[in-house]
């Protein structure tokens, strides 16, 4: 990136130096792949995130000496300043920034050729388009079909394509005409910059994860609670309950018989020879024992 | 427990639960019979529908393993 | 736990769980009394349903064996 | 299942499971006795760990009916 | 309960579980004393392996799904 | 988990869990701060009810079993 | 939960429970400190053993009991 020493065009200048005074009023930088994703999606997400981040797209050169002019080596992202790149400057969370991308979706029409990232079914029913050409698209894709009242209905849920698979001509076709615009389409950055550089798949976090920390966390805090029996509330009906199944337990172990112990005893008891009968059984089937 | 299987066998018996027979059991088991915890087993166990319990301990689950904590 | 036995003993007893019952309690079990757990463990116990606690407790799932035979 | 309580009378009594403490038991019990069951049954029981049976049967309190509290 | 409950006050206290203290506990509760279930409470218990059974009631409460047998 | 202990402990006190709450507290406890961490965290538990996952914690672990936790 | 919740956080950053560096973490957050409170909690948590308490499977309530017998 050594670029002192050439002359810069003066509109190029005015670029490096907007550039320059955004990543010097914004704490984070994100870089987003821009690469077939359409122009209207880019504009969603600039009106959604508008006063929490601004969008810009750059020219990855000119991005790497605004990040040298401003003090942050542009060698950190070398090899994601390519393509078309827009970056985005914030004072969020990175992690924030790229959680809150991935809520906002646009959908489109997949395009032949593309992998699809899911399952594709044509929906049984009237299609509004009336036979011809058509049937024939629908024939190629083993798509049963009734003409009624001329119009093409959809004899049943057909699944046309499985993740993975590519996109015909005669599909993205079809789906145009359907009104399918199934393929979503959500931006994650490729990288943010916080002081360090926070890959993209980093970025977007498992929730799920996190509760379950949390759900971990918060147990084993009330196992303690419980063991030192902490006078509150909710750890004292836990403390209760463990208290009273203990005193049940003994009862049980000693054979200790009240009205309100008796059952218990008995049930016991009962479970226990069941269990031996259970194993008796297995080494002695010819006592007929029969456990239920 | 002692004397609860040996009031459980009297029942599977079909025999009465009565103080003596606990007895006779557990002393043909070589247990020292503890005339106290006889007396208030008996009396205790009049109370309850051991038919009843049996059928319990059998609908009754019947967990997998020990769950070891 | 000495405290919540002592409690649950003078519950069972139709007693008040009071400062003053936990630590006769105690006290009889030969157990030195913290005054300040005595106070915290009773108003906290007192915003506890203890019998719904105690039901609940018991009428747990229950693991007995392999029935299977 | 006369014939296991039985044997788990002697078992908790510390006692042998043998024939004959075993056929002892279920007499006292008024249960005619079945020599060849008890032969099978005491043959069986050799190789069970029964401590360990009784433990995995039963980790717990087993009252599914709400046991009064 | 109460007597159970009184067991393991002076289980967890560190104290012997004998009649003498059993009753010292009890009675500090309120509750009239009955000698006999006191002495073979107290009888029964010295076989037992206390600390043993208070973890194995604890692991219990996680019995899975009724497996039906 | 020390990050998640932070964040609980000021939800308790009712403090905002914000990037720098996570951070005193974890500098109090003497450890390392790892930024990227509390700023991962933080980000995360902002779309998290806490609330609601400390409520099930307790309603869950039992039935479902591999209590390991 | 406050005072846990810290002592936990000082555990698993490998860090001794004590009272000076409860009360710095709970006063990070933000948490009026008592004093008392405190101590008795370090002086507790001193005779557990921490590692084997979570081991356990918690003693919960068990509401959800799907065996219903």
């Amino acid at each position: 990136m050594a670029v002192t020493g050439r002359e810069i065009p003066r509109w190029k200048a005015e670029i490096v130096e907007e550039l320059v005074e955004l990543l010097r009023r914004h704490r984070v930088f994100a870089l987003i792949d821009t690469t077939g994703i359409p122009a209207n999606h880019i504009q969603m997400l600039r009106k959604k995130l508008h006063g929490k981040a601004v969008l810009k797209a750059v020219k990855p050169r000119l991005l790497g000496i605004a990040l040298e002019k401003a003090g942050i080596n542009p060698e950190l992202f070398k090899e994601h300043l390519t393509g078309q790149v827009v970056a985005v400057f914030t004072d969020m969370n990175p992690f924030e920034l790229a959680m809150l991308m991935d809520k906002y979706v646009t959908k489109t029409y997949f395009k032949p050729g593309e992998k699809t990232d899911k399952e594709i079914v044509i929906p049984e029913g009237n299609t509004g388009i009336p036979p011809g050409p058509m049937l024939s698209v629908f024939g190629r894709l083993k798509i049963q079909t009734k003409v009624q009242g001329n119009v093409i209905y959809v004899a049943k849920d057909t699944v046309v394509a499985k993740p993975g698979d590519v996109v015909s001509s005669d599909l993205a076709s079809l789906l145009q005409k359907l009104g399918l615009a199934l393929k979503e389409i959500r931006l994650r950055p490729k990288l943010a910059y916080d002081g360090v550089v926070i890959p993209g798949d980093k970025l977007v976090l498992n929730l799920e994860e996190y509760s379950g920390m949390l759900t971990t966390a918060h147990l084993d805090a009330l196992k303690i609670a419980v063991e030192l029996a902490l006078p509150e509330p909710g750890v004292l009906q836990l403390v209760l309950a463990k208290a009273q199944r203990q005193a049940l337990s003994l009862a049980i172990e000693a054979g200790f018989i009240t009205p309100e112990t008796a059952e218990a005893v008995l049930l016991a008891a009962v479970a226990k020879a069941n269990a031996l009968a259970a194993e008796v059984a297995k080494h002695a089937p010819e006592l007929g024992l029969e456990v239920k | 427990m002692e004397y609860i299987y040996a009031s459980l066998l009297l029942y599977k018996a079909g025999k009465e639960i009565s103080e003596e027979n606990v007895k006779k059991v557990l002393e043909a088991a070589g247990v020292a019979v503890d005339e106290v915890r006889v007396k208030s087993l008996v009396a205790a166990i009049k109370n309850i529908d051991i038919a009843k319990v049996l059928e319990q301990a059998i609908a009754a689950p019947v967990a997998a393993a020990p769950v070891q904590a």
